[in-house]
């Protein structure tokens, strides 16, 4: 099961001090996340946004309590930040950093796995409990405490998408961006093992985009009966071509797989309701629920 | 980014992969000076960012020094898929007993490595696994314990090698593995892989690495550019030099977003409502003004476009930003196309005014805004 | 808990067609030991001993069921022989293999231990089931089956040492070999847990030489409570002098640390009977049942 | 095997460690030469194999071309530890701000590399466990997860290294974990490692590598018995060139067993019966009448032994076998000097029977046989 947040999910920020770590500290702050400390080598003994910065994890440990990291760590540094996380044993480890090279990617994922841990990410919004906490990039004007879950590989599509379901008064209870890039830690099952068993979800938004096959195999983990709550999804690129990559390193159609007919029918198929239009998913969910 | 074969094999002989003796060219007296010094037929392909050279003409055979000035002054300077030939590579002819196919790419279901390896060299890997699936074998790799002697060992052993010859191919497979994890490839495929007489030889070789590890590459960077030659349209390149995440369509209405999901959902909008999108430009993340002008700018050019539809959902980005490059962009090109703007978040009531007082319609939604852009560029 | 065997452990030997390989294969069938399959890459298809030969262990486990691995592999191919061992989920893999760089065995005993696996050596005779199966090199007819246990890092005083304890009548139950490498895979304190919950060791002999501390843990864990039994011990290297390696890669004092005195003195604090002659281990062992 | 400073400086540049400039010399005038290319003072070291050079003498200093002439000219050829100094490395003096220790070996217990680290350099890192422990920072390196840049930036700061300095140090000791690690270092250490002004510098280097993986580095091969010149005794060396696996003690009975463990407690059992070791010499496991003949004439040779003690135990070793490298080696030195076997197991019997016609006395424990070698020992 991964790990998400709550209100009192003690959260380090690696990359503090860079401008994007700073901007969405303050950010993440003000939403309500406790960002306990932050970390960046050589920089240790400043503060930040009012948040102490440290050399190392370690040394951050040695005088706060932590449970999770999020990272803004540029890419060449960016898996070794990921790696300390993980070997200090903080969860979820949510990685917002975009380009990192896929091979550190797999290397992470796969040492991860060997720890339990949940990496969000690489190249992800992050993910947001409605209300008490966000560990990411999301603006937090458009979500509202309420019953949808969503999971998206996009950012501001997501964003678009739960505007329309707060906009319907739903609400979101916790909201999870997957991340843009072909290898990435958390996928769709994932999540959604964890909303059959979250009492605060009472139905799903999932939205998806081309490449891979995450989708296809959301679908089939659906139609196996185990995920039973309401779900309704959009898979974004009918109208991309083969073979280019459409922003994210991980939307392209490679030959026959990943096409977003690909996974809008096999979504169908599990009873999935699938919306043409962004706003028709959150219509879809007040229907359903 | 893509290599060209001769820069790929460069890479294979760095570890040790064995390759046909060759050389890169580029006039046609180094084709005879070559098959003089090799006094064996050459064969002599043309180098160029595209698949498909073989059936367009860019692999021809000499047997004597005359034949390969001939054929090389010939070659060069012709066209294949758009694009000149500027170099050859001269190379051995080889004694093929069997063509086969070797790989490395990347397993995103699997999250690792994988290998690929069939008896059926010298086709599309593709048009095997469409046709004769069983005919491929695949090995992943594990990210924490990497590629030993034995899962090579099996690999060849499954494409029907024994003895020698099973471990001849084992260290084949062992070297493209290593070359395909320190140069952080997408791909590395040798297709095909000759077996000669008493060994096996890299006949082709294609390298293509991941953009996002150059800086763990320095030597290629500068290569980037011109490596996307065959990838990218005109119009792509140019986007690429003004950093902008740019991919050319063949309609006519220019799309703007932030974001790589909301952009493509935005297209599909476009597309569900009979519109056709010229392009797919990302905004990305927090865009100054000047980016946005520039965007805007980019799109507007086109000769092709008849309306532009920027959706900017803000977060990090401002509407009052986008807004002003929005404006400037087209005070400065005295453009007349219209520009339906559809904008929320951050700003947005700031931006609203700027783009009101200049004249541009601001909408609510995505949906109004692809409608309206639509009805825009079919009036136009 | 170590992994060992019996009658019924189905071994393969990789290395076999190599000239030790071969040489024990026959002395290990002729003991019982249900030896079913040979590893020899580049070799597959031929016989050696009456075992068929297979170029991989997972083309082996193709026809037969396998459980356990030798390893006659030389040093320069040994770590990749026992991974694919560990990897095919064989237990234990004893590796018999000398001159193995400590690189490697570092390497191979925590990918072992990733995957749960018992390594036995490098550089070990091998472990004994007396009377049913033998996956090493120790000559057989020292062995009787009876009561003692035994654990010793070196071979040869192993051998002599368990000839004491047949000759007074008592006879072996399981006999393991370290291995005489400064890193091992196991070590005395696993086999003293294993003894301790097997019904058929009444009593165990220890046998140490110079080098490490791992038979001061084995004191410590013996003064902890948690091992019942009788034991008595012997350990090689008194008139060893410091610097230099004796035989071993492992024996050998260095500094303060690793004398023969330092580990006979922890071993007495324990409780443990430490004879100043082999034979005295088998004479205490007989008056301790 | 131990490398030379030289040498292993030369590995260190390999590995982008900084180290002062410097180069090996044989010849007085090639220091002249270097000081006068430095311009500026040198510090000139004998290259040998053994420890403590300093104190004797080992280490000198020179201001001027002259100076530095002189003292290479005084260095070379004198004696150091019984080892003539035949090399010298020149290098640039250092403007040392602070000496630190580093290092790398392997930790058995853990069984993994271990990186030690102290604010003490300059001194023995044993005599700093020993008095100040407190002042060793201890890393152990996960075998299988590696050294990353976050251990690193740890030990640097629990030595007291902020900001840059921080991220320098640790960019150094990356280094030489890679190195150690791709080296197969048994141990690697800098002592002193200098702190500078602006950053650190290796003053000393020391690499010792694994005599098992000399496979992997060829090019060590070669260097291997000579440089063992330090470490083993004359008679040790030549055991070694004869591939016998030796140690020489200073008693005056012969030991030869086989089987490491067993000729130790051969060695403890004559000593507890009042007698002395000469030596200890391990056959190993399967060794041919040669080969025993080979070991028993190297230790009747040495004119030291008094009396000769084989014990074995048979297994793969077989008792004929070893009875007829006894009886070989005795007839061809037409030795008298007193030799006593105990033997067991394979064979047996048939070793027995030939020893006795040789009137070599067999017994059936070691016990007995240590009694009887010292007893012979104490007569002759």
């Amino acid at each position: 099961m991964p790990r998400f947040i709550d209100r009192d999910t003690r959260v380090v920020v690696q990359g503090i001090t860079g401008s994007q770590g700073e901007f969405h500290t303050r950010l993440m702050k003000e939403y309500g996340t406790k960002i306990v400390a932050g970390v960046t080598p050589g920089r240790g003994g400043m503060e930040e946004v009012g948040i102490p910065v440290f050399d190392t994890i370690v040394e951050a440990k040695e005088s706060h309590e932590i449970d999770a990291s999020i990272i803004f760590v540029p890419a060449p540094y960016a898996l070794d930040a990921a790696l300390e996380a993980v070997e200090a044993e903080l969860d979820p480890v949510v990685v917002i950093t975009e380009g990192i090279p896929v091979r550190d990617s797999i290397q992470l994922v796969a040492r991860a796995k060997l720890n339990g841990t949940t990496i969000v990410g690489p190249n992800t919004p992050g993910l947001i409990k409605a209300g008490e906490s966000k560990m990411g990039i999301m603006p937090a004007q458009v979500f509202k405490k309420g019953d949808v879950g969503i999971i998206s590989r996009s950012g501001t599509l997501f964003y678009e998408i739960a505007a329309h379901i707060t906009r319907l008064g739903l609400g979101e209870s916790t909201c999870v961006g997957l991340g843009g890039d072909p290898v990435v830690g958390l996928e769709f099952i994932d999540v959604l093992r964890w909303f059959e068993d979250d009492p605060e979800t009472k139905a799903v938004a999932l939205i998806g985009e081309i490449g891979g096959d995450a989708e296809e195999r959301a679908a089939e983990f659906i139609s196996g009966g185990e995920f039973t709550k309401p779900i309704a999804a959009y898979i974004a690129g009918r109208a991309a071509v083969p073979g280019k990559r459409m922003g994210h390193a991980g939307a392209i159609i490679q030959g026959s797989s990943g096409s977003a007919e690909s996974k809008i029918n096999a979504l169908k198929k599990a009873g999935v309701s699938v919306g043409d239009l962004p706003g028709q998913v959150a219509e879809a969910l007040r229907e359903l629920l | 980014m893509k290599l060209l074969e001769y820069e790929a094999k460069d890479y294979f002989r760095k570890y040790g992969i064995p390759t046909p003796e060759g050389c890169m060219i580029t006039d046609p007296v180094q084709a005879r000076m070559f098959i003089e010094k090799l006094g064996k037929p050459i064969v002599i392909k043309a180098q160029l960012p595209v698949g498909g050279r073989g059936k367009a003409g860019g692999i021809q055979f000499a047997d004597t020094p005359n034949e390969a000035k001939n054929m090389a002054a010939h070659m060069l300077g012709k066209q294949i898929k758009g694009l000149t030939i500027e170099k050859l590579y001269v190379e051995e002819k080889l004694d093929i007993v069997n063509e086969i196919y070797l790989g490395v790419t990347i397993d995103r279901r699997n999250k690792s490595h994988v290998i690929l390896a069939s008896s059926e060299g010298g086709v599309e890997i593709e048009v095997v696994a469409e046709e004769t699936p069983e005919k491929i074998i695949r090995h992943l790799v594990d990210p924490v314990n990497g590629l030993r002697s034995f899962h090579a060992n099996l690999i060849a052993k499954r494409l029907g090698f024994k003895g020698r010859k099973m471990r001849q191919f084992a260290d084949f497979v062992m070297k493209l593995y290593s070359l395909a994890d320190e140069m952080d490839a997408e791909l590395t495929e040798i297709n095909p892989l000759a077996e000669l007489e008493d060994g096996f030889i890299a006949a082709d070789a294609r390298l293509l690495v991941d953009n996002n590890a150059l800086f763990r590459h320095k030597e290629l960077e500068d290569k980037l550019l011109s490596s996307l030659q065959g990838e990218l349209t005109e119009r792509e390149m140019e986007a690429r030099a003004q950093d902008l995440t740019y991919v050319e369509l063949d309609g006519d209405i220019g799309i703007i977003g932030n974001g790589a999901g909301l952009t493509m959902a935005t297209l599909d909008t476009v597309m569900l409502y009979g519109g056709k999108a010229a392009n797919f430009l990302d905004l990305g993340g927090g865009a100054t003004p000047e980016r946005i002008e520039k965007a805007v700018k980019f799109v507007l050019r086109d000769t092709r476009t008849k309306a532009v539809f920027v959706n900017v959902l803000g977060g990090i980005t401002r509407g009052d930003h986008t807004a002003q490059g929005i404006v400037a962009a087209r005070q400065e090109l005295g453009s007349v196309k219209p520009i339906v703007v559809r904008m929320a978040g951050t700003k947005e009531k700031e931006g609203r005014r700027i783009l009101k007082k200049a004249g541009i319609e601001t909408l609510d939604s995505m949906e109004e805004g692809a409608k309206l852009a639509v009805k825009l560029a079919e009036g136009s």
